[in-house]
């Protein structure tokens, strides 16, 4: 494996010097996405189950009714989770999240978080009662941007998401009665860095040739940010890769806030 | 813990409108994912479940490896949000009583003396659950093992039968599992009709647990024909495609 | 210890063969069964210590007062847990539960659980406050079949147990106003299955050598079933296990309920 | 946390009957157990214990292992049924510090540069507590050690004294050890009398340690008394059996 | 969750009396601590903290070891009283994030490849908090790993910039954090000015993020010059012991 | 590593033979001590930086409201928790506090408790609501006898600390009312026998050399003792240690109780 990585990442970076990607992407062009909302509900108060490329998401909404922040006593709560399953990739193990699941996880949470994407007042049931929004991910199959496929799955699910009844202090299950409120659609993109490009959705080789990668999760305005990898960005390419995201974002938000 | 009463058959039909002997709908579809080395989806009636096969690979930590054959882990996992209220993540003490008894039905089955000192692991993952989520896992996971091409002497089917208003009926959902009196999951090497796996909870004299045995090889029997079918039906894809 | 398991059971398997058990036994006799109910009758509210052959299992009983379940508000609770102790086997290792004491744990719990052994009704208190019962099983040395000698034990402790007096909202410790509400003795029997035979409560020995195990805990009808081991069984074998359970657990019961 | 005040020497005699320099009734038995190398129970009172000791083994993981010398190490758990108000399994802050001092004790005795690179290990359970369990522990666990035929330069006998209601009392039972003022166990080579493991709590002056210091050294001398029988009678036992 | 509207700049000052543009106060220590190979201390506006190098040293567990280059590890840990609510101790979600960019931002500067299946560990404990407590770390970190002399392309300076009461400000101190509209905290190659950790929340328009890039990436110039000062001031003091 | 601490043991052990220390110290003298309390007050209710030789260890006091124990009802509750921090030294490791930790904690907290050093019963509330004093000792450079240097931590960041104003249930954080009531000034010393002699304060290297340790926590009596080490200890060696833990302790407590 570490040998085949190893000259993966060669043939890739000789390429993108090239101009050019493996399967034959611009740089600026995001895989082909899938997002099929409601995919269990059944049980789920919302979900969405996104194909990015060959990358497999599913995250699932399921409400509860809990405290308050004694900072917030009216506000409703949310919490996200994500779990990279072993079945994803032949790297990751069971067991509790690590620092990438972890990562993961804040990286989206910050995105929905910091655009106020959940009207969190309206999810004030009572005096220390309000709903409580548990997003899960569960990442199915890992080849490359595994943000990216969470973070539009996470919103893309809340979009999908309905309220339970609430009745005689107890939530009747599988009954609801509105939709989630949500005020505006946070989309993640992230860009990689490769032999001094700035190209956008990188997959699992591009991942391995990667010096950094930078994520930018927009709306009017940029709400979330985060880089990675042992690289280092100059001031352009940030600039860049904050036009090319807000650009990526356009095509992928109207396809989440569609169906 | 009292279950209450409830009429779950009515005129011969059950909630959903099955006959006592008939199963839910099944689909199965046949690699699905594109990391692991075999993959399967299952839906059946409800419930939604993806299994994968990683290897035969190194086996780690060391000291878990057997030099005269092959170890197959299993790990069956319940998705937080599978279920109405939802599952914190991580094992509980059920999860990790089914991923015991899984490993050990599919190692019935596995070649496993032709790859001494490697791993075998498979993984079970419940996207939706309602009822019966063990049989749906095993006979997933027995899909993606041959998916994966790894030997095995048979395939493993698996489905529960169960009493419910004092009747012993095929492949119990929710709603029957919930306010029902017994429930005996098992599954058996499609050919040989032997049991690998059994377990039973409730009441049931000798001859009513016969009774529900038999009629659950039966249901695992019509369950391997759709395994089958999938598995063939891949293979053909694959031709069509080369 | 890897090539004497491995002569051991090559011995205990010739042995079967010829209709034989190491210890001279018949195929359908259990092991020499005592039980000490009360053993630690001055701090715990029930016990029972049990010898099966050489294993050694001390199941103690802990009544505490704590709230019910949301679907049966008006009934209390039962908690089984088992501890496979270091000191029992070379093999067992300090530290969280792990599968097979999970198991064990499980199937016990369902016996008991399934056949409405405990009264759970009668341990109603008041409006959210009923007795919650613990199970705690504590094997001690392990020579072989703990399943039945932590489900016999389980049972007889129950058996043993007294509620504690319950005033002003406090447990008082050390005075018990009546017994435990049992209402029947569900019995575990294990079969093994070494070389096409079906013998009864295998031995350490017979372990290392058997196919495949069958636990059947029975009342008056079969309660829960567990079978175990990488080996199949056919139906006769299967429904043969299950006479030999019933069969056994006449005599059981009779030592459970006596003393 | 404040200690209520309560008689508990009255005309000279503690609540259960004892002189201040009295032990509670001891019980020991030798190689209870089967698959432990060696093994004892030990009834003090109320507490009722066991120990077991495993090796000398191959010591894992192996960055633990010593070329000089086995690494003795210790559980010490109390059951969760062994106190009134259930203890949750597993290991406390308690049961931790009790473990740790318990294996510097016990590594004082036995002579550990015999068998380089190995593991002894020693399980303690505490199955009924009732004050003072930690010498009991190491009494059993002294005992074991012999039955299990390691080599020792001397046994560990173990006692606890303390102050109560102003007095200081040898072998503080639960009530005693509640309501009284202080605590203060210790382990003793038998023979030289010097001492391997020494806790202690609550409040005492220098002279009153001394004393205190003295009668617990008196009672392990008891105690080791106790332990020579019980190891003798098991020897003879062996040779009448053979 | 909502921010309340707070008054964070009057007539051109923040509360605390600083311009817009002004760093908080920041005073640097280099080798503090014995037993770590290189060390440093940070004050900076009311934050404090210590940063720590071991290594290059043998890396456990063996599988983590890359035969190309050193593996620089970093633990972020924040003590529990250096918040004012009490923080439980042991690792939350934020700072494993922390620990994972701070090891990622460390690794672009030092030279690995010279340490090949070598571990580099970088501790880092906030001892007081008062925001920015990432950047104080990455400074006194990269201090430390000068301090214990290991091969670096260039220093690590870090600095926030953020957006308060509509206004693009230098290094948020606590209330400016929490009632401020956007965080923008950035580590940089001292002399390169390329960034090796960039994180980013709130709301900014594009304008606005570089004008705070800019501003940051500033601050971060003025931090390198008191780190060098103080690299200097203990080279020094370590030839005038000499 | 181990080998120079084995040559270094020899070296330390010839030494106390001759009747030297490495530094020159007398075998009844203290490493130079300095407090810094109020070290971390901006944010903690109390704290104080110790130095210990090279030792260094930081202790904070974090106030909370809490519940009290059932059967001390009017009392409020203390809890010693101990980090050894990994930056302290090269044998520290990350994750939850491991045996030579929850040791460290357990002495520190039995000099405190047992000396009722804290007034608990002026920490009352309310019915069910009493203030939790937290101790948290952060060890951060690990030169040798952390428990003194712990100990001695403790007791002077409990002098340092104040109670925060507690309004409409409600903690106002960054304002306190008065001094937590601290009674009396418990000082544990800790002696070490090297070759027969006792020495007092054992530096690191000491520590390699010593055959045992003997803590002895003292006020005007004794509160508090533990043995440690693999070694014995004989009647006169006790006593030794404890007449020199009441002198030492003397010198110590002045300073903890000044500035």
């Amino acid at each position: 494996m570490d040998i085949e990585a190893y000259l993966r990442r060669d043939y890739v970076t000789n390429l993108i010097k090239e101009g050019k990607r493996l399967d034959n992407r611009k740089f600026d062009e995001y895989r082909k996405l899938e997002i099929n909302k409601g995919y269990v509900g059944e049980k789920a108060d919302g979900s969405a189950y996104v194909s990015l490329g060959d990358t497999k998401v599913l995250v699932g909404i399921s409400m509860d009714v809990g405290e308050p922040y004694p900072d917030a006593p009216t506000s409703g709560v949310m919490t996200v989770n994500a779990e990279l399953r072993p079945m994803a990739s032949p790297h990751f193990e069971a067991g509790p999240p690590g620092e990438e699941a972890t990562e993961l996880a804040r990286v989206v949470d910050r995105g929905i978080r910091e655009s106020g994407a959940i009207d969190t007042e309206k999810l004030f049931i009572e005096e220390d009662k309000v709903w409580v929004v548990f997003v899960d991910i569960h990442v199915l199959d890992h080849y490359g941007n595994m943000i990216d496929a969470s973070g539009i799955g996470a919103i893309a699910a809340l979009l999908d998401a309905k309220i339970p009844k609430y009745e005689d202090n107890k939530i009747i299950r599988g009954e609801h009665t509105v939709k989630l409120p949500v005020t505006c659609t946070p989309i993640p993109c992230t860009t990689a860095k490769i032999a001094d490009c700035v190209i956008v959705d990188p997959d699992m080789d591009e991942e391995y040739a990667m010096d950094s990668r930078l994520t930018v999760a927009t709306t009017d305005t940029i709400n979330a940010m985060q880089k990675g990898g042992q690289g280092t960005l100059r001031e352009e390419e940030v600039l860049d890769a904050i036009d090319l995201s807000f650009k990526c974002a356009k095509d992928i938000r109207r396809l989440v806030e569609g169906n | 813990m009292e279950k209450p009463d409830m009429e779950l058959i009515k005129d011969g039909k059950r909630l959903d409108g099955r006959r006592p002997d008939e199963l839910r709908e099944i689909k199965i579809e046949v690699g699905v994912l594109k990391r692991a080395t075999g993959s399967a989806y299952v839906e059946w009636g409800k419930n939604k479940v993806l299994a994968a096969v990683y290897g035969p690979r190194e086996l780690h930590p060391k000291f878990l490896r057997n030099p005269t054959k092959a170890v197959l882990r299993c790990i069956y996992n319940l998705a937080p949000f599978s279920v109405e209220d939802r599952k914190r993540p991580g094992p509980d003490r059920r999860s990790v009583e089914i991923s015991k008894v899984s490993a050990e039905a599919l190692s019935s089955v596995v070649m496993l003396e032709r790859y001494p000192n490697a791993g075998i692991d498979v993984y079970i993952e419940i996207l939706q659950a309602d009822a019966g989520t063990r049989c749906v896992g095993l006979t997933a996971a027995s899909v993606a093992l041959a998916d994966a091409g790894i030997p095995m002497k048979d395939i493993v089917a698996a489905c529960a039968a169960g009493k419910i208003s004092g009747e012993i009926v095929l492949d119990l959902m929710k709603e029957e599992d919930n306010y029902g009196e017994s429930d005996l999951p098992i599954a058996v090497m499609s050919r040989k009709k032997d049991v690998v796996l059994l377990q039973m909870d409730g009441k049931l004299t000798r001859e009513e647990f016969k009774k529900a045995y038999e009629l659950a090889v039966n249901g695992a029997t019509q369950v391997y024909e759709i395994q089958k079918a999938a598995l063939l039906k891949s293979v053909n894809d694959v031709k069509i495609e080369g």
